[in-house]
């Protein structure tokens, strides 16, 4: 039975309970592919960087959906130019090509796409601000059926 | 000076480095040094790297890939804006010696750590920088034109042998050859201007004096942009694998009076005529049989080897590139040609020398350096660094700086000998073999003395292992 | 059947429990592909010197009782001179004060007491070896009733 | 010379190394630079230190408490004889200046890297030192004794004031009075005679010229031990805190050509009185002023803050040490008097300096040095080291080389700026503040500068809180 093979979560949750009110520093347990690691004190995971680092997709909430980062470096404009109205609007619905932004580098205007289908739920930049590669710009709801 | 970002501020200026590894984790240095914020501008790869912790803030301008990130212009130019930088230094390689990058960002009133455009270009190419070398008296290679390769044996007595045939329209090595005596240079001469015009459209033909054995020796300048020339000694890097410079030091050993003369003196005169604006480097190769000394190229940026020239004269040169930059006053002092100590630098790289020099990247499970008196380490590697694939194979230059050169090269094996790093191969192993060879204690080894040796070793141990 | 072949999730927790009873500063359990790391301070495993430190306590196997550890660095002795009968032979009676050996530094001689009552059941070092302080010299079983 | 442990197998010789600390790292750094293998004799406290990791072997010669570990002979001696060491280096205090363990040594036929042991008890007391120094010609504080109390006017005029009543047996600085003119002379005299008397069962006394604003000037010696002496400069180390020093340099600032040649020329002198052998400090002070100069004491060892002079002149005093005792060459050279460069040691201790200077041990979480052109650290630390309780609170030394004065200032006012000690409350601020103060800056303050000038700081700030 699987129930024996591998922990439900619920074993999980027992498990550092039971670490938890004992007097360990420090714990790791591996069972079959699931591994659990505690420590009271010290980082588990990787060091964070002391500088401020602006990644804030680190930082930011992140809605629940597909994250379209930005392909460079740049400035992030939601419109294809002053005045004009916004490429897509929240809540419209977007196909892999349809162009949700641009990124301005150095006066060179660099388009950004979707990537997938689904339903454009909420933009992560506000319009005209300093955006760096990788940074969350939008989040797609995607389509269920893709 | 001119106007600069942070200028009407109290705050500190910003640096923008354009640059990864270890001369990232040596800029920032110097901007500390001199009081300034250091934000680096560092591809995805490099987002958490050891420089990226040791700066104020850390600006991702891409993807690994050099060509979608350190070498990208606009992306840099872009990254200084946004940490609103007063300086951009770009370290070595990159876009350290293209002119796109100085000219944006003139444009944007941000000062570039390096020559004026202007000057780039003017030193940027072999044949220009012959030009320019040449206007400004500074000895160079005899070479003439070929108008006719029926008559090429009087051109060829001129110019003395050995010799090469080069293509002028030539490039990247191709369509060289190299001539021994008048009739080699007769019979090959009318091939290589066949080949010439097949290749490159054009079958004009010059020829250039070569030495098989030289010395590469390189003198290291600082203008003030403005006629200004000063010259912080002389190095050699003739210790080389493919071109590629694997130990260094500081000053060139065994060198005539009157041979250092001409090298200091033709590099015052060439700064003098670009009115060359901060640290540059005039290579030259000294010819062991003659010691005749002809002009290579200009360097126009810091150099891997830079520190050697540091730690011999007790100066900054990375800080005084961006206090000339800022317009302040660079504070070098005045020195005299042959400093009163040996510096030696040792290149560590993720390289395997039994093998070729295969590449070895990986995570650097522990690195330990040695201590002690006279050590410098420039290096971005720690416990746990991944060192990636992307960059080139530069982990650590051990520098090592005694009295004399005798000690210096004591000390360096010493030094060398003590340096833990587990998790990749390195180069150390060469750097124990030279420092313990006759040839290079002597001193004044040629550019073509490293290649065979270590395949003469190489071809030894396997011998020894059968 | 697997459950013999790999402990139940229920095994593990029972297993911490015990531990986390005992008085153990660091465990470490591995059952086929099931590993259980505990530590009550410091890192999982703690730095070893890369230095061939000599620390024999550490290395040598220590059978249960208690260690008389040596009070100097010097030459352990078990005789009171060459030639001599040793001062306490192997399975006999000793008390706090009763004289075991003699540390020697530099010429100078230091009696080693037992410091407890009991029966002393072996010692960890031979006779004439070079010893450092701190160093298990040997062991006794103490009276039960002390 | 003299037989070795090792000397007839192919194995290299074993230093002992009998000393904790960041000397321990630096003599380990010693020993690997001359090919030997380090062996460290460590008390219980420090069996798993850093320099316990880089040595080759640790022997645990006791537990914490100095009285019962580093402080006994006996122990060293034999932790030698276990070690199979050729020469046992024992840093600085502790055992370094005690004839005792050089006697030991010397009848197991082991080498003890400093002076032999009638040098040690020569200089090892103030009085002892003075007959010596005067022997060979080496300038002393005026004194006389004191035959008769009710006469003694003038004797004080021939010394001059203000001058120092002391008695000749006391000692610790009890029954010593500070007299400014002829009338205290008279009236204090008797009272002094009957206060000795009474304390030290005698009530002789003697008059010693006192320089009120004198600075701590000392000459790094050389000896070959058969007569030669070797000079290598000097030291400032005026910045001091209740005789500690806290701050060094090399070379003295400000110094005639004069008052240098009188030090450096009395140093060699008491070199060659004494046939001195290894590395040696004479001590001296210089009154601010007349520029007269006296002698103080010589330091028969290495001191804390030879890396100054190491870095200003290129050498490797403490393998030059090891060397000379293994019957080596010590491979030093022969050096100007005045370095070419500036170099400055921040000493960085474990005590608040806003409270008191209390010590505050406890664990490093983590450290990071400086790093770039001419700087070196000497430290024990790393990252979750737990510095003990039972020892001096040096946690690392801070050496800034530069081509001048004031740049060195400025490159060691930044290196401090860039240091991060977390876990523990470092002397940091007192060198920051130190670093940028004009008359630091200036050069050349007396031994009395740096107390009130940084209480006059610490009641400003409390001041600026209400």
């Amino acid at each position: 039975m699987t129930d024996d093979a591998t922990p439900s979560w619920q074993h999980l949750l027992d498990l550092v309970a039971q670490l938890d009110s004992g007097s360990y520093d420090s714990a790791s347990v591996t069972y079959g592919d699931v591994s659990v690691q505690l420590s009271r004190s010290g980082p588990l995971s990787a060091p964070v960087p002391s500088s401020a680092s602006t990644t804030p997709a680190t930082t930011s909430p992140k809605p629940s959906g597909t994250i379209i980062a930005s392909p460079m470096i740049g400035v992030f404009y939601r419109c294809p130019s002053p005045g004009a109205p916004p490429f897509v609007e929240i809540g419209a619905s977007v196909e892999p090509d349809t162009t949700i932004g641009i990124v301005e580098v150095m006066k060179m205007m660099n388009p950004v796409s979707a990537g997938v289908n689904g339903t454009l739920t909420s933009f992560l930049v506000r319009d005209h601000e300093q955006v760096e590669y990788g940074q969350a710009l939008a989040v797609v709801a995607e389509a269920s059926s893709q | 000076m001119s106007e600069k970002g942070n200028a009407d501020s109290e705050a500190p200026p910003v640096v923008l480095v354009a640059n990864r590894g270890e001369i990232a984790v040596r800029i920032i240095a110097a901007a500390r040094r001199i009081g300034a914020s250091p934000v680096l501008a560092a591809s995805a790869a490099d987002a958490d790297s050891p420089a990226a912790r040791l700066a104020d803030r850390v600006i991702v301008i891409g993807p690994a890939p050099v060509a979608q990130s350190y070498l990208r212009p606009e992306l840099i130019a872009t990254a200084a804006l946004q940490a609103g930088a007063s300086v951009v230094h770009p370290g070595y390689g990159f876009l350290s010696e293209q002119p796109e990058l100085a000219e944006l960002l003139e444009i944007e009133k941000i000062a570039f750590a390096g020559p004026r455009p202007e000057t780039l270009r003017a030193v940027g190419d072999k044949s220009s920088a012959r030009k320019v070398a040449l206007a400004a008296g500074v000895p160079v290679a005899p070479a003439v034109e070929v108008d006719d390769v029926e008559t090429v044996a009087g051109l060829g007595d001129s110019i003395g042998y050995p010799l090469l045939i080069k293509a002028v329209f030539g490039g990247g090595g191709r369509g060289i050859r190299l001539v021994n005596d008048a009739g080699e240079l007769a019979r090959l001469a009318p091939q290589a201007a066949a080949e010439a015009l097949a290749a490159f459209g054009n079958g004009a033909l010059y020829l250039e004096r070569f030495y098989p054995a030289a010395r590469h020796v390189e003198v290291q300048v600082f203008g003030d942009g403005e006629g200004r020339a000063q010259i912080f000694g002389d190095r050699d890097c003739s210790v080389q694998r493919r071109h590629q410079k694997l130990i260094e030091e500081c000053p060139a050993p065994g060198l005539s009076v009157a041979t250092r003369a001409v090298m200091h003196d033709a590099s015052r005169a060439l700064v003098q005529a670009l009115a060359y604006r901060g640290a540059g480097t005039v290579e030259f190769l000294v010819d062991t049989q003659s010691e005749a000394v002809v002009f290579l190229e200009v360097n126009a940026r810091i150099q891997v080897e830079h520190p050697v020239t540091e730690e011999a004269y007790g100066i900054d040169l990375v800080a005084a590139q961006l206090r000339l930059a800022l317009g302040w006053d660079p504070e070098l002092p005045d020195v005299p040609p042959v400093p009163s100590a040996t510096v030696i630098e040792l290149r560590i790289n993720a390289e395997d020398p039994e093998n070729d020099f295969r590449p070895s990247p990986g995570t650097i499970s522990r690195v330990r350096w040695p201590g002690g008196p006279g050590i410098r380490v420039d290096t971005q590697l720690e416990d746990g660094y991944r060192f990636p694939p992307f960059y080139d194979s530069l982990m650590a230059k051990l520098i090592v700086r005694a009295h004399s050169r005798d000690a210096a090269v004591a000390a360096a094996r010493s030094a060398a000998a003590t340096v833990e790093i587990d998790g990749v191969t390195t180069t150390l192993a060469l750097h124990e073999f030279v420092l313990s060879h006759p040839d290079f204690i002597r001193g004044g080894v040629t550019t073509s003395w490293f290649g065979p040796t270590w395949e003469h070793r190489s071809e030894q141990r396997m011998e020894s292992v059968r």
